[in-house]
């Protein structure tokens, strides 16, 4: 028998397979069956209404896509009067996203969703602080560190921190959220980029820049995912540019617990639900019995430490 | 100028309470004139439980030098459960439209649908008028049948380029429609003269309900003479979009709401919307 | 008359179209006439020889590569003895990328190399600062401007810093490269990324990681070079994924006043030749007489001075 | 153990001064066992001075699913500039070869070439001897013909898991080689066997020099008969390669000199290296 079931901190999921943020919402269940996911990540919300950024939001570049849908909300009531009772009827636990422009704003959402229905609580620290000039929460180790301590003392449920690619501190914002209290981080969110039309001179996103995801991420967000799972303990999510089964099974050997497939539902609606199927498949052919049989099983033991902590590239 | 956002509930009903990613095989793939192809798949009955005006997400073909990776929107121009076929008329626009007209009878083609709100034709709605240009035709022409299968007086308003340029003429008179068309190279297609026709129509028959889509030029038109005359209306619009079911909010458009202006996804909420709540661009 | 001519400080290049470090060399001479580039740029040279990294050296990851060659370098004097004189024959001019471990071997290699017939030299700080636990130079402001000071004192001729995607500093880099006395930038090197065979569960590269470049990086590069060309008044040299005559030009238009093609150069050795043309076609076809009708015409005016500098995709 | 860096001048002069890149037309592409297949294609004769032992770097095609990014390098299997054909001996292994199997008659495909170090055959060498198994047959055919050709006495050892693996058989023989087949299932590939062999040919006509590839295992057989008794000797080396021209220096291998142990570039300085400079991996 196969056991494809993974331990984040105090919650089981009964498989390694999630969607990420903002790439799903209950309107996938015109599509699949969302009970068989091992969680349910909604999109980040914020603590009131907000409308997002201009259009267009999205643009495709070779191979993958750029985003900058901003974060719309309908804001913290609507989330506790309407989509936790709607998220009732699964059982794959609801992981509710958040974000807040200040630490204290973050803390204060951070509290207002820690209600029964919520099984953990992933906070989107890779947006913009207004407090730091508008740089990411996770750019720096400091203000990783300060966020997530007012964030751990704002709820007793599980916390994934969710870092960004864009810092060159992968290793210290990773070690830094584990001190604040995360008891899980997701590695990572979009990175910044940019396209321009040549023909109109125009950036092809009404923000101008926006963020990389899809297969063009993957083996930038694979490195900081197997960076840090070598510098913290707490479990590691995997996210970025998975879009097949061998994507899966490289963030896992590389010591990720979890995973999060975001820009491929967007190709293939079912390809979470295709992914589950073929990792039973996998793990019957090669036989394994648990997930824990592939986790962090990179044969990496030929290279130095100093190379895995190297933080550019000649 | 305040922007609210999208005041859906999760509450409201999907057109289609069950969508589905399929692989219908091509039947043909061939130009209907210099500017559009008409694509036939054969697909399975399960997916052509559709409504006039919904849309499929088509996942292009790969080819040396033309790789999409988002999928493409497209309006469902037929669908006939009874034979079990699914068309497209599209138009070539970039790379995924250039792929898609590589496509050879037999080839596989992967699309997610039927997508989005379809138009509504009331029953106290008799006498209808389509206003079209180009590819609108392609959303439009799926209603016709429709009205015209449920007794409706049709008339047609079809624009293009030049005469060469219209299509999907003999469909509309096939259903009984009655056809007037209008092009820019006969100088008939201004706005003071569609203004002069409707007029005239509204006038003689009635006109119940006005339908376009695209072009912001006739939304405003139609938005006037619709006020002016208080006739109902939809319009079919388009956005850049990712997901096309409703979870990214990358395809979102303002919206006059009663409570100021609101954002609504064009691939849920839409592609159809009320006439007046339309907001140009 | 098309006139494709750019300055880059105090040098004059007759095209903006030349190699990029490490995927060019006087080997590229058996397939083209390498005398129709803008200017020949040598792969880093340090001052000692160096053997580089072990092998597998490069892989394949979707639509794009990692490498992870290291800096094998025969050395100064074999650079002075040898290469010097071989691009004597060639009047495109001729730049020496180097690089060094600590600060003052940087600055002592930059004054060794400062001979005739070497027309600028391209500092590639992106490469690790053993003083700083093995940090790129480039990594972070105060690092960059000390470095970037030394290698000024050392050498009279046109100094370009190449900076690294790595940081999360990219605006504050780039202007500490130009107060430390920089003539250009070069934006931008590799960006650090790993891949895993799923069958042996080794890392693909011998090095456990590498650099991402081609395709995938441009998106990424472009606004990294976006945000230098606000950032400072010297020039910037746009550099990752230029694969098209419309890669370029997207630079081009993003602010660079030239660019370097790397990766593509693998794909089809020609791919150089053939943008000059197509790039003096193209301003034939849209009537521009010089490179300064296009340079900067980015039409952003519509944004904000703060999305401008944002470090972060929400 | 220390290792050197490439002790390489670019005084070294380069197999060919001028390397192309050309669109060819493949004539045809088709299985010549369960593993094995031969892509014939047509090129114009200046692509085609050729040294046996070089090779081509082929940009594989893109399909829906395969998407190949960097190119393959593939030896020469022929080169016939009077008849402007290109042939290459291939196995799938992956992607690359994959899509490059899906090539059919007429369409084109971009390659890079020739490039490399091809054996060298001297003159006062006169009786060879070929060792080579699976596809290493396809980087010694032209060598084989071209020793033909300059009146040598050919004597090609050709070994496979079982007797319908063999290939090229015909062809060796058609160029009056003395061939002996070893497979794996009749139990006369091992090394035992492959020694007792050679130091059978060498004790009754005598062997000037070894020509093989590939294998680590025939290798070092090679090195220790050459060594023990003074036979010259050349290996086909294989390595990653981005560029194929010598510019990115990612195909390095170690090898022994006077001075040490220095790198050399398969594409470059390769991929045919003197036999007992090569070391095994
Ligand atoms: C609901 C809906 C129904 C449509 N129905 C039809 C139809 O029946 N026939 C037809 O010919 N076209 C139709 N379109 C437009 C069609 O989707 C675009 O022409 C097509 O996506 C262009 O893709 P491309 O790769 O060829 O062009 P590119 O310009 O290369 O596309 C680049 C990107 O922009 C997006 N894009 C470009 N134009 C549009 C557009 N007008 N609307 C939305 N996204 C766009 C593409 O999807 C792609 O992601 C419809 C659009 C929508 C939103
Ligand atoms: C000089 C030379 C001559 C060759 N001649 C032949 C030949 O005549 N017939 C033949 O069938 N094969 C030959 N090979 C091996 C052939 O290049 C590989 O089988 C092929 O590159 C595999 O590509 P893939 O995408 O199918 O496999 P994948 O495993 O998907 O390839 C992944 C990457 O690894 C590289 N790679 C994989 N295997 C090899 C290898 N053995 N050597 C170098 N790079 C490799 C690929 O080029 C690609 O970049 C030769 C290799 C070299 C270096
Ligand atoms: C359209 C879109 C919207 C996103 N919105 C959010 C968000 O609200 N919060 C968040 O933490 N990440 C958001 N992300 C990032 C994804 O969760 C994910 O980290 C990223 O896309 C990389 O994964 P992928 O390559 O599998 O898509 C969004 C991504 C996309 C494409
Ligand atoms: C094989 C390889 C070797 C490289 N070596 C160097 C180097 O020695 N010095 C350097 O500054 N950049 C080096 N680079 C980076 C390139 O100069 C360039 O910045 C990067 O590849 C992005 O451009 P591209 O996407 O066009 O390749 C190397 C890149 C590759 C692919
Ligand atoms: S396209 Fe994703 S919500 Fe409409
Ligand atoms: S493959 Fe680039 S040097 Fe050999």
């Amino acid at each position: 028998m196969v056991d494809l079931s993974v331990q984040i901190g105090d919650l089981r999921l009964k498989n390694p397979i999630m969607p990420a943020s903002g790439t799903f919402s209950e309107d996938l269940a015109t599509m699949l069956d969302i009970n068989t996911l091992g969680a349910l990540v909604t999109k980040t919300i914020t603590h009131g209404i907000r409308q997002g950024n201009p259009t267009p939001r999205v643009c495709e570049v070779a191979g993958s896509m750029l985003n900058s849908i901003g974060i719309p909300s309908k804001g913290v009531d609507y989330f506790r009067n309407v989509t936790v009772p709607y998220y009732q009827a699964y059982d794959s636990p609801l992981v509710v996203s958040i974000s807040g422009n200040t630490t204290d704003e973050f803390a204060q959402l951070c509290e207002a969703v820690s209600v029964p229905g919520v099984a953990a609580i992933e906070v989107n620290i890779s947006c913009p602080n207004i407090e730091e000039d508008g740089k990411a929460f996770a750019m720096r180790p400091s203000s990783t560190l300060d966020v997530m301590r007012k964030l751990r003392a704002a709820t007793d449920l599980p916390l994934w921190a969710k870092l960004t690619p864009n810092t060159g501190e992968t290793s210290d914002v990773a070690r830094a959220a584990q001190e604040g209290g995360a008891d899980a981080l997701v590695v990572c969110n979009t990175m910044l980029a940019m396209s321009i039309d040549v023909q109109s001179r125009k950036p092809r996103l009404g923000n101008l820049m926006g963020g990389l995801s899809g297969p063009s991420l993957k083996p930038i967000a694979l490195r900081m995912a197997y960076q840090c799972a070598k510098a913290v303990d707490i479990p590691v999510i995997g996210c970025g540019g998975i879009s097949t089964t061998e994507d899966v099974l490289e963030y896992l050997i590389a010591g990720a617990s979890a995973v999060q497939v975001g820009t491929a539902t967007f190709i293939n609606p079912t390809a979470m639900i295709r992914i589950i199927a073929e990792l039973e498949a996998y793990m019957v052919a090669y036989n394994f019995s648990k997930m824990t049989d592939i986790i962090n099983s990179v044969r990496d033991e030929e290279a130095a430490d100093t190379v895995v902590f190297m933080e550019t590239a000649p | 100028m305040t922007v609210a956002v999208v005041d859906v509930t999760p509450g409201i009903v999907p057109a289609n309470e069950q969508v589905f990613e399929t692989e219908c095989q091509v039947i043909s793939n061939s130009p209907v004139n210099n500017d559009y192809r008409l694509l036939v798949l054969a697909a399975p009955a399960e997916i052509l439980n559709c409504t006039p005006g919904q849309f499929f997400h088509l996942q292009c073909p790969v080819r040396e030098g033309l790789q999409p990776y988002l999928r493409r929107p497209m309006s469902i121009y037929g669908y006939f459960p009874e034979k079990g076929e699914l068309q497209f008329l599209y138009k070539i626009a970039g790379t995924g439209t250039a792929a898609l007209a590589t496509l050879a009878p037999g080839e596989p083609l992967n699309v997610v649908g039927p997508l989005g709100q379809g138009f509504d034709i009331r029953d106290d709605w008799q006498n209808l008028l389509l206003l079209a240009r180009g590819v609108g035709l392609a959303t439009l022409a799926p209603l016709a049948l429709e009205a015209h299968k449920r007794g409706k007086t049709l008339t047609a308003i079809c624009s293009a380029r030049s005469p060469e340029m219209l299509m999907s003429i003999d469909y509309f008179r096939d259903l009984g429609a009655n056809i007037i068309t209008v092009t820019d190279s006969e100088e008939t297609s201004g706005l003071e003269n569609l203004e002069k026709l409707i007029e005239g129509l509204i006038a003689t028959n009635g006109i119940d309900a006005f339908y376009t889509c695209g072009s912001n030029r006739l939304l405003k038109l139609l938005q006037t003479l619709g006020a002016r005359h208080n006739i109902s209306g939809q319009i079919a619009l388009e956005q850049q979009m990712a997901c096309g079911l409703g979870m990214c909010q990358c395809c979102v458009r303002s919206f006059q709401s009663p409570t100021g202006i609101v954002h609504k996804r064009v691939c849920k909420e839409g592609p159809v919307f009320d006439l007046q709540e339309a907001m140009g661009w």
